[in-house]
């Protein structure tokens, strides 16, 4: 593991002479934060279901922008490494998503998702 | 690296047989065709044995894989056989009819390709170490069952229900990845040792930064969605109602599984030794509300209920909150006995919770009306032990057993709850426990009193038993389990306690490895000593 | 002189502060009959007294198991209770004089620490217990031969029950009067209670007699209570409920011994209260202000009943239990005033009471109380003899009384109104009933010198003016004794003279009412009257057996037991009367000044006081119930059974004889102020226990769905919805913990 | 593993394993016989047990066998028994058969269900008396709902379901507690610094239980009275009882008033004392008072009830409580006593529901306003009847005369200021004569209810229901079966009242033992106030405050 994180460190500062700063980090955080207190508010708010899921895409990416930012932060591959897979994950996912839209659509000539409220209580 | 392919082996197995069955659910011969459930039994079978030789990892929790993974694969199993039949039926029918078999219109392979897919993430979520493995474990483990449930019934609320469940699983899964990405940052590794090392460090340099215990939280409560504790519950009642009843046994026993394991993970990496034997306070303050609130909400809307798919919707939610009382006690001091460990006995009790409700559900699976329509409500099991006494019977000792009436298996899982509470201090979220066992008690009465004790109801649709003998066989075996493990559960206990062996960080680097191995062997040592001296009081 | 007697203090001390005599130590005496006492030393055979009735009680219900039609319950239960009774026959002439026990079998032994509560079925033998078990047996036997020819109407299960329950009665009496700890006192004290219920009840389709039998039992079990306590107390202090070894107990000698010294200061108050519970029990069961009000009703039960129980044996063990437990009473200051004070309260309110009545059972019910009063008075009175005399005496007449009551009551259909009876006694076969009636009342008003209730009597009132203080009583009790007179009188002027005269009762036995004709008692029944009249006329010779040494044969059966205790003044004018030497004494002899009356000693003051008294009371009876002239006899006027000159002077005295009839309403007093109340409070309880008790429970039942239904909405089913809940909870959860977390930071 | 043990399982298992084959044999009217064959083969078992039995160390767990089950839980299935054990045993072997016998007309329909139940009920009672493992014993105690709970449900008259459920839940919640202040006891004597292993093993715990702090024990006490007291029924919490015994058929209300009541008071015997010693002892006085508001209360409740079932049930509470005034004195008359009352009243209270079951099959109603004067229709219904109250209003003679006596008594003599303390044994809490005094009105009210009771019933002129028919098989009077089923009880009760020493002498060891350890552990605990007061005149003394009361405070 050592030996690891010996690598990467120095492959970190071949790329990147010097290491970023908190004052650096902290609008990447914020953004990201942002990123994803506006996709939850989508999520909550917007009724149709694609954008619902594409909200969830939102978040998604900000934990990934987060990921990233730290990765900098800690002169790390991990956090670019997880980027990656969350990216496979979303993709899979978005691919679920749209299937299950479609499903439900055919079923009801709608995709708000306030059309489906039988199950209750 | 082969380390980690020596303890893979379980999953690689499921994995082959998660491809196989793609390919034979599709296959044009009948033969070949129902030749898929078998597949996987197989595979599961090899994965039980696999899992059996799996050795220590040099995790916190080094001993936990094999039992972990032969649990999955066992009750995996159980609900393999109960899942039988849930695909594909009117298909096959129209074959049998002469028409054509149209590969397209087919579910039999992905329906169990995403079943074998689910466990897989489960047995890896069970071998995780890392917190990308951990995530993906955890994603491949839900997904799959997103669409089994919109899949495994003809009818709208199949879907409605894989929608609810669908959206707000990925709202889950965004927090607790939110969670994850703010705990890299704090520790500067996905490492969980690791993470638990840096971890160490900082509580003894002056606590462990915010951003850290704030990403913990975040990451705590959104596993929490998977084993349905409030307040990400919302969706439980819904989803079990719409899901097929195989596929709801399957959604009671496997996220939740896997969100146990999960929060083991993840709790263990801040560890429970802050003030005495705790979690740090935000985290068990967290816990305790979050497990006091579920036992209840799950208990209480339970009363309300007259679908018995949603009432054992509702007590699975219950017995999640029963299940974070072990959490909250956590491992006692290292190579400390079965009866303070509180992670060995929520292992336990995903064992026996995962007997007991798959029994209720298979029997529950067996019946269905006329028109095809699943047995649901209260009337339909009303009688159910003079028309159909081994079921009937299945159902009352299960119930029984998930009331945690001694000296039912459910009642030696609750116990461990109990002892690990009480010697964690935890007396006040026992005295909740307590209580809301009694209000439990109510709707479960409510349940035998129907099967057992009244008479069957002149009912407008009266249910007739599923042709699927598996399902009954499931049954009957689960409460054979019921039964017969409160007699021989030593193993199991055993079993469990040496699995949730736990290996503190310490806060120095260097030394971890070596501890975490000596640590890991003196506690198996110390086990035995430990229970001959504490049992052996003959009377005289 | 009286004055200054008056003047003297009104409690014990007095009475018993004195050196004590060449005996040194008052326990003396009773250190010394405790010492004698043989422990199990008696013959086994004495345990037929108790076990022979008990056999009967056995036998007699298997009669009526086997449904036996004929008379052979009377005839067993007579046969058995004769030998019973020749069998204390023989333990008197036996007995010499030393106290033994007879172990039976063992009951009762809890062993702890060093200490153990022990009570076995053993009997204790003393001169008090031959006393009284020769006359409960005795009594039984006759009146059982009389029942087996009263009861005759009965005959079957009914017959086998009374029987059965008669033998029950006499063994519990038998064990409450041998009984050699106070447990098996109980036994007996509540076994009599259970028979006299049973016996009360007898009639049990009557919905008064098992109303009075309710009664009966609740009454008494005040009473019990008062006892238990008693004896627990009793226990708890001494550590021992034998009646041996608490006579022995140095702690009670050295009680007495600083009592005979009126130091009472140096008497624990526990000590001293377990006399006054003790009194209680007695209260109860011997039918005392305030607990009497059961007797008078009791009277639902058959006659021989009444006699037996209600007259002769059950009711004076209330007597009995203070004679036994005398020592006790010695060393409680106010005990004794108590008992003295309380009994001659309900002599006079019982025959103020019986004066009124007409139905000439009840005004015997009423006499007996009265005159359990006396024997209360009596044992208050220091004069245990006095009172145990009485006992015996009213133990005869009494029941002569009733059972000539009885018989008519049998013959006329249970006619029992003095007003529709008239000249009985000149009815054909009736003449025996009327003659032994007249012997029955002559002693119980106690004409001077020919009857033997006159010298019972009078020793008690005597009692009363010689004891410093307690001459008002004395006066209380002459009065009664005039009243006693007068209503016994009253009873045979109105119903056994005077012009023929019957209306018959309710209860035809399978008589056709229409044309009824009363039929005379048979042989039984006569013999039994003659028996008792001839008894209680022969016990007259009882005062003058052994007089000078004891007061009469009665006074030397007392004083060897541990009842003994002779008032000083008594003993010393005794001496001054009877001119023979003061004799030895037991027990603690005082010499303070005898009080005097009209300037002559008491005792002869009272023979004519007490005397003369009867006679006016029997005048005065005569005079406005007598029949007209019967040979210029009867200065009275009646001439018709239902009118006499009475009724007149009724009306002029205002509500006071309608107050009277109506037993001064004391058990409408009683329903009021206690029964009332308790039932309320019952219901109550009852309302409480259902609406607030199981209220909560069911409120913490419906909690947890009430909870549910609030939070239910929750689950809405909107996707959107539960996407909020979980949002909200999340952030809800998180700042909840910031909070907690915040405080934990400030309290560290 | 020799006889004993084997009799004690046989105890267990026998029931049980009749149980299962009426459960699955094939025709109906089996049940009846193979549940009475089993229940009356079962009192061989006893007997023997009874020979076999050592009285002379009655404290002794006799006839002991332990076996692991769950070993991680320290659970072992152990069983044997000391004296007071045994006689419970005893008392629960012979009403089987007895209950057995009752129902034989009473029941028509589903048998098997009836008479298994019956059975296993048996078998679980027998596992709580016998029980030497703390869990074993909860497990049974717990057990022990279901079959009740079935009878009641399915063999229960019209308002059966809300029975069923009030009597399940009510105590299902309390033995909850009890389980978490067991284990904590558990918990406690695990710790290195006492027994330092994980035990249930009752002696043990019981060793070391009095080391706990006098909050923890307060705790705990509440913890176990939470269970015990609702069992028992301690007046607060006795609602429960007068539905269930209502709805109960006749042999359910006599199991309940005969055993089941009794857990409750063993398990304060057994559990609450010796596990919180010092908090029993403090909190002694106001369980009495508990304890006497229930008799009087509870009395007065049965004087104005029309149910004449409720009548007894409401009576129970009543009489209960003498039980538990005898153990909150905590000397050995009162625990003597006490245990004396259990056995006793399971026998006069068993009998009464005995007959008013009788009368209900023939009469079918418990309304004692429709029915009146039985005496002269049923003179051996009548006798009984009488007898039984007598029997239950304590008359001497009889069996509840020596248990009253010995309770009353105890709480007169556990005056702090009449105790001779010096004296070992004649210790006990500070209680004393006031406690008394009110507990004996009940004797007065119990007389009262009671000959209300029987001359409302018995007695008066005869009256029966207006639709009232001759029932098809059952004579007017009591049959031959029936008389067989009341006469073991009768004689019993003669016998106990006339030969309580034998009971006395066998339980004195265990009594002694328990009162002695209470007392070391409060003597302990800063010297008992009443040596001091014992040197000093011991006659004229108030009540003294005794020193060490603490206020269970919180744990954390």
């Amino acid at each position: 593991m050592m030996i690891r994180a010996l690598e990467s460190l120095q492959l970190a500062q071949l790329a990147f002479p010097s290491e970023m700063p908190d004052s650096v980090l902290a609008p990447y955080l914020f953004v990201s934060a942002a990123m994803f207190a506006i996709g939850l508010i989508g999520f909550l708010t917007r009724k149709n279901m694609i954008i619902m899921f594409l909200c969830t895409e939102l978040m998604f990416q900000a934990s990934g922008l987060a990921l990233i930012a730290f990765g900098r932060h800690h002169l790390g591959s991990d956090g670019q490494t997880f980027v990656i897979f969350v990216l496979c994950v979303a993709a899979a996912e978005a691919a679920m998503a749209l299937a299950l839209v479609v499903l439900l659509f055919r079923h009801r000539e709608s995709l708000s998702a306030s059309a489906w409220k039988e199950l209750n209580g | 690296m082969s380390e980690k392919l020596a303890i893979l082996w379980p999953e690689i197995f499921l994995f082959i047989a998660t491809c196989l069955v793609m390919i034979t659910g599709q296959w044009p011969s009948r033969a070949i065709r129902l030749l898929t459930p078998w597949i996987c039994a197989i595979a599961l079978f090899i994965a039980f044995f696999a899992a059996m030789g799996s050795p220590a990892t040099s995790g916190m929790f080094p001993a936990i894989v094999p039992y972990a993974k032969m649990l999955i694969a066992g009750v995996g199993m159980l609900i393999l056989l109960l899942l039988s039949g849930t695909v594909d039926r009117q298909l096959e029918a129209d074959v049998d009819n002469g028409k054509p078999f149209l590969s397209i219109r087919s579910n039999r392979g992905e329906f169990y390709a995403f079943f074998m897919f689910s466990l897989t993430g489960l047995m890896l979520t069970a071998s995780a170490d890392d917190l990308i493995w951990l995530f993906l474990a955890l994603e491949l483990t839900s997904l799959p069952t997103y669409i089994m449930v919109a899949i495994s019934t003809d009818e709208k609320k199949s879907l409605e229900a894989a929608v609810k469940y669908f959206f707000l699983g990925a709202l889950g899964a965004a927090t607790f990845l939110y969670g994850f990405a703010l705990i890299y940052g704090a520790t500067g590794s996905t490492n969980l040792s690791e993470i638990a090392t840096v971890f160490a460090t900082q509580a003894e340099t002056g606590g462990i930064s915010s951003t850290g215990m704030i990403g913990l939280l975040i990451a705590v409560i959104g596993v929490s969605f998977k084993i349905a504790a409030v307040p990400m519950h919302f969706y439980t009642p819904d989803v079990y109602q719409g899901a097929a009843t195989p596929v709801a046994a399957m959604l009671a026993f496997v996220p939740k599984t896997a969100g146990f394991l999960a929060l083991m993970f993840l709790l263990g990496t801040v560890g429970w030794s802050f003030s005495g034997n705790h979690l740090p306070v935000e985290l068990e303050a967290t816990l305790w509300i979050m497990a006091a609130l579920t036992m209840t909400v799950g208990n209480i809307l339970a009363l309300l209920q007259t679908s018995v798919k949603r009432i054992l919707a509702y007590s699975s939610i219950a017995h999640s909150g029963y299940m974070l009382v072990g959490l909250i006690a956590g491992p006692g001091e290292p190579g400390g006995p079965f009866y303070q460990n509180g992670i060995a006995a929520v292992l336990f009790y995903l064992l026996t919770y995962g007997i007991m409700t798959t029994g209720v559900f298979a029997v529950l699976a067996s019946f269905e009306h006329r028109n095809g329509k699943e047995a649901d409500e209260m009337d339909d099991i009303r009688g159910m032990c003079k028309s159909h006494p081994m079921l009937g019977w299945t159902m009352v000792i299960c119930t029984f057993s998930m009331l945690g009436f001694p000296p039912l298996l459910g009642f030696m899982g609750k116990l461990g709850l109990f002892t690990s509470g009480i010697a964690a201090g935890q007396y006040a979220l026992i005295v909740i426990l307590g209580i809301n066992s009694a209000i439990a008690a109510c709707y479960y009465l409510r349940i035998i009193a129907a099967a057992y004790i009244d008479d069957s109801s002149k009912a407008s649709s009266p249910v007739y038993p599923s042709p699927f003998v598996a399902r009954k066989f499931v049954a009957v075996l689960s409460a054979f389990f019921v039964l017969f493990l409160l007699v021989f559960a030593q193993p199991l206990v055993n079993g469990a306690y040496h699995a949730a062996a736990f290996v503190p960080a310490s806060a120095d680097h260097h030394a971890q490895s070596e501890d975490q191995t000596t640590g890991s062997e003196e506690i198996v040592a110390i086990e035995p000593a430990q229970s001959a001296d504490a049992l052996d009081h003959p009377i005289d | 002189m009286m004055t200054s007697s008056l003047l003297n203090t009104i409690s014990l001390p007095a009475m018993l502060s004195e050196p004590v005599g060449d005996h040194g130590g008052a326990s003396a005496h009773l250190a010394q009959l405790a010492g004698e006492i043989g422990i199990d030393t008696g013959p086994k055979w004495i345990l037929l007294i108790v076990f022979l009735p008990l056999l009967g009680f056995v036998l007699n219900a298997l009669y009526a198991a086997m449904g036996n039609k004929s008379k052979l319950p009377a005839w067993t239960t007579v046969g058995l209770l004769g030998i019973a009774f020749g069998a204390t026959l023989t333990m008197f002439l036996q007995y010499d004089g030393t106290p033994y026990t007879v172990h039976a079998f063992e009951w009762f032994n809890l062993h702890y620490g060093e200490k153990s509560i022990v009570a076995n079925f053993s009997f204790y033998i003393d001169k008090l217990t031959i006393l009284w078990m020769l006359f409960v047996t005795g009594l039984a036997t006759l009146i059982a031969l009389y029942a087996s020819e009263y009861m005759a109407h009965d005959i079957g299960v009914g017959y086998c029950r009374f029987f059965s329950a008669f033998g029950l009665f006499v063994f519990s009496m038998a064990c409450l009067v041998m009984g050699d700890n106070l447990f098996l006192l109980y036994l007996g004290w509540e076994g009599v209670g259970l028979c006299s219920y049973l016996l009360i009840g007898y009639f049990y389709k009557k919905p008064s007699a098992v109303a009075a039998a309710k009664k009966a039992f609740i009454v008494n079990r005040i009473g019990d209570l008062g006892l238990a306590l008693g004896i627990y107390l009793i226990f708890v202090h001494f550590g021992t409920v034998q009646f041996a070894e608490l006579f022995q107990s140095e702690k009670l000698h050295h009680y007495i011994n600083s009592a005979a010294v009126g130091d009472f200061s140096a008497i624990p108050g526990q000590a001293q209260w377990i006399a006054l519970l003790l009194m209680v029990g007695a209260f109860g069961k011997s039918a005392q202000f305030p607990l009497y009000v059961w007797l008078p009703d009791a009277m639902e039960g058959p006659t021989p009943v009444s006699a037996l129980i209600h007259a002769a044996t059950m009711v004076t063990a209330g007597v009995y239990l203070i004679a036994r437990m005398y020592p006790l009473f010695l060393v409680s200051e106010h005990a004794l005033p108590i008992v003295a004070w309380i009994g001659t309260i309900t002599a006079l309110l019982a025959a103020t009471i019986g004066m009124a009545q007409f139905d000439i059972k009840r005004i015997m019910a009423y006499s007996t109380v009265s005159q359990l009063g006396y024997m209360f008075a009596g044992l208050g009175l220091l004069s245990t003899t006095g009172a145990a005399f009485h006992v015996l005496t009213h133990a005869f007449f009494k029941a002569l009384l009733f059972l000539a009551c009885g018989a008519v009551m049998h013959g006329f259909a249970g006619q029992l109104d003095l007003r529709k009876l008239s000249g009985v006694s000149w009815m054909k076969g009736w003449g025996i009933v009327g003659i032994t009636m007249l012997v029955g009342c002559m002693n119980l008003s106690g004409l001077p010198y020919i009857t033997s209730g006159f010298y019972s009597k009078d020793m008690i009132i005597a009692e009363a003016f010689v004891t410093p203080g307690y001459s008002a009583i004395g006066w209380i009790l002459i009065i009664t004794a005039i009243m006693t007179a007068y209503y016994t009188f009253r009873v045979f002027f109105r119903v056994f003279v005077g012009p023929k005269h019957s209306e018959p009762g309710e209860d035809f036995h399978g008589d056709d009412p229409t044309h009824f004709h009363p039929h005379a008692p048979g042989w039984a029944v006569n013999t039994v009257l003659v028996v008792l009249a001839t008894a209680s006329m022969l016990a007259i010779s009882l005062a003058y057996i052994d007089k000078e040494a004891n007061h009469g044969w009665v006074g030397s059966m007392v004083a060897d037991s541990t009842a003994s205790f002779h008032s000083p003044y008594a003993e010393s004018l005794a001496a001054a009367h009877d001119g023979g030497e003061a004799m030895v004494v037991a027990g603690p002899v005082g010499t303070a000044a005898p009080g005097e009356l009209f300037g002559m000693n008491p005792h002869e003051a009272m023979i004519l006081i007490a005397g003369l008294g009867a006679i006016f009371g029997l005048l005065v009876a005569a005079y406005f119930h007598g029949p007209k002239g019967w040979q210029g006899l009867f200065l009275g006027g009646r001439t018709e059974a239902s009118k006499c000159r009475m009724d007149a002077v009724a009306k002029r005295m205002g509500p006071i004889p309608h107050l009277a009839e109506n037993k001064w309403f004391v058990d409408e007093i009683y329903a009021a102020i206690l029964v009332t109340p308790l039932r309320v409070l019952a219901h109550i309880f009852h309302w409480f226990d259902k609406l607030a008790l199981d209220g909560v429970v069911n409120l913490f039942g419906f909690l947890p769905r009430v909870f549910a239904w609030i939070i239910r909405p929750s689950q809405s089913g909107v996707l959107q919805g539960y996407a909020v809940s979980m949002a909200g909870g999340l952030a809800v959860l998180l700042f909840v913990v910031l909070v907690i977390v915040m405080r934990a930071g400030g309290a560290a | 593993m020799n006889l004993g043990p084997l009799m004690i399982i046989l105890l267990i298992g026998a029931p049980v394993l009749s149980a299962l084959w009426i459960a699955f044999s094939k025709r109906e009217d089996n049940a009846y016989t193979v549940a009475i064959v089993t229940s009356i083969a079962m009192l061989f078992p006893a007997f023997k047990l009874i020979n076999h039995f050592d009285f002379s160390h009655g404290a002794t767990a006799q006839f002991g066998y332990s076996v692991s089950w769950i070993e991680s839980l320290g659970l072992r299935f152990s069983i044997g028994m000391d004296s007071v054990s045994l006689l419970l045993i005893l008392l629960t072997v012979l009403l089987g058969p007895i209950v057995v016998m009752a129902s034989k007309t009473a029941i028509v329909k589903d048998k098997r269900m009836y008479y298994a139940w019956l059975m296993v009920l048996q078998g679980a009672m027998v596992g709580v008396f016998a029980a030497q493992d703390l869990l074993l014993f909860y497990i049974c105690f717990e057990f022990t709902l279901l079959p009740m709970f079935v009878l009641i449900r399915k063999f229960g008259s019209t308002n059966r379901v809300a029975a069923s459920i009030k009597f399940f839940l009510y105590t299902f919640t309390g033995s909850m507690l009890t389980l978490a202040a067991m284990v904590y006891v558990v918990w406690f004597v695990a710790q290195p610094d006492q027994f330092g292993a994980w035990t249930l093993d009752i002696k043990t715990l019981t060793a070391y239980a009095g080391n706990m702090s006098s909050a923890e024990q307060g705790w705990v006490l509440l913890g176990m009275l939470a269970g015990f007291a609702v069992k028992v029924p301690l007046f607060p919490f006795h609602t429960w009882l007068p539905l269930a015994h209502t709805e109960a058929p006749t042999a359910g209300s006599v199991i309940l008033a005969g055993v089941l009541l009794k857990l409750g008071t063993y398990g304060i015997y057994r559990f609450a004392i010796p596990l919180a010693p010092e908090a029993f002892f403090t909190y002694a006085p106001h369980i009495a008072v508990l304890s006497i508001i229930g008799i009087i209360y509870a009395g007065l409740i049965c004087w104005v009830q029309t149910d004449i079932k409720k009548l007894v049930a409401y009576s129970s509470v009543s009489h209960l409580g003498f039980a538990v005034l005898g153990l909150a004195a905590l000397n050995v008359t009162g625990l003597s006593g006490s245990i004396l009352y259990m056995l006793s009243h399971g026998l006069s209270t068993g009998g009464l529901f005995l007959m008013i079951g009788f009368m209900y099959e023939r009469y079918h109603t418990r309304d004692m306003n429709s029915v009146s004067g039985l005496a002269s229709k049923m003179p051996i219904w009548a006798t009984f009847m009488v007898f039984f109250a007598m029997a239950s209003v304590g008359l001497p003679g009889l069996n509840g005369f020596p248990s009253e006596v010995l309770c009353l008594i105890s709480s007169f003599q556990s005056d702090a200021s009449w105790t001779a303390a010096g004296e070992p044994g004649a210790w006990g809490s500070s209680l004393g004569p006031i406690f008394t005094v009110f507990a004996g009105t009940g004797m007065i009210i119990a007389a009262m209810y009671l000959l209300y009771m029987v001359g409302k019933i018995c007695f008066g002129p005869l009256k029966e229901p207006e639709d009232h028919h001759a029932h098809e098989t059952l004579p007017t009077d009591l049959n031959a079966r029936e008389i067989l089923t009341l006469s073991p009880l009768a004689i019993g009760c003669i016998l106990f009242g006339l030969q309580p020493t034998l009971l006395l002498d066998a339980v004195s060891e265990p009594v002694n033992n328990t009162v002695a350890l209470v007392e070391q552990a409060n003597r302990l605990e800063s010297g008992d106030p009443r040596i001091e007061h014992a040197e000093t005149d011991t006659t004229h003394g108030e009540i003294v405050p005794v020193s060490n009361t603490h206020q269970g405070g919180s744990h954390e």
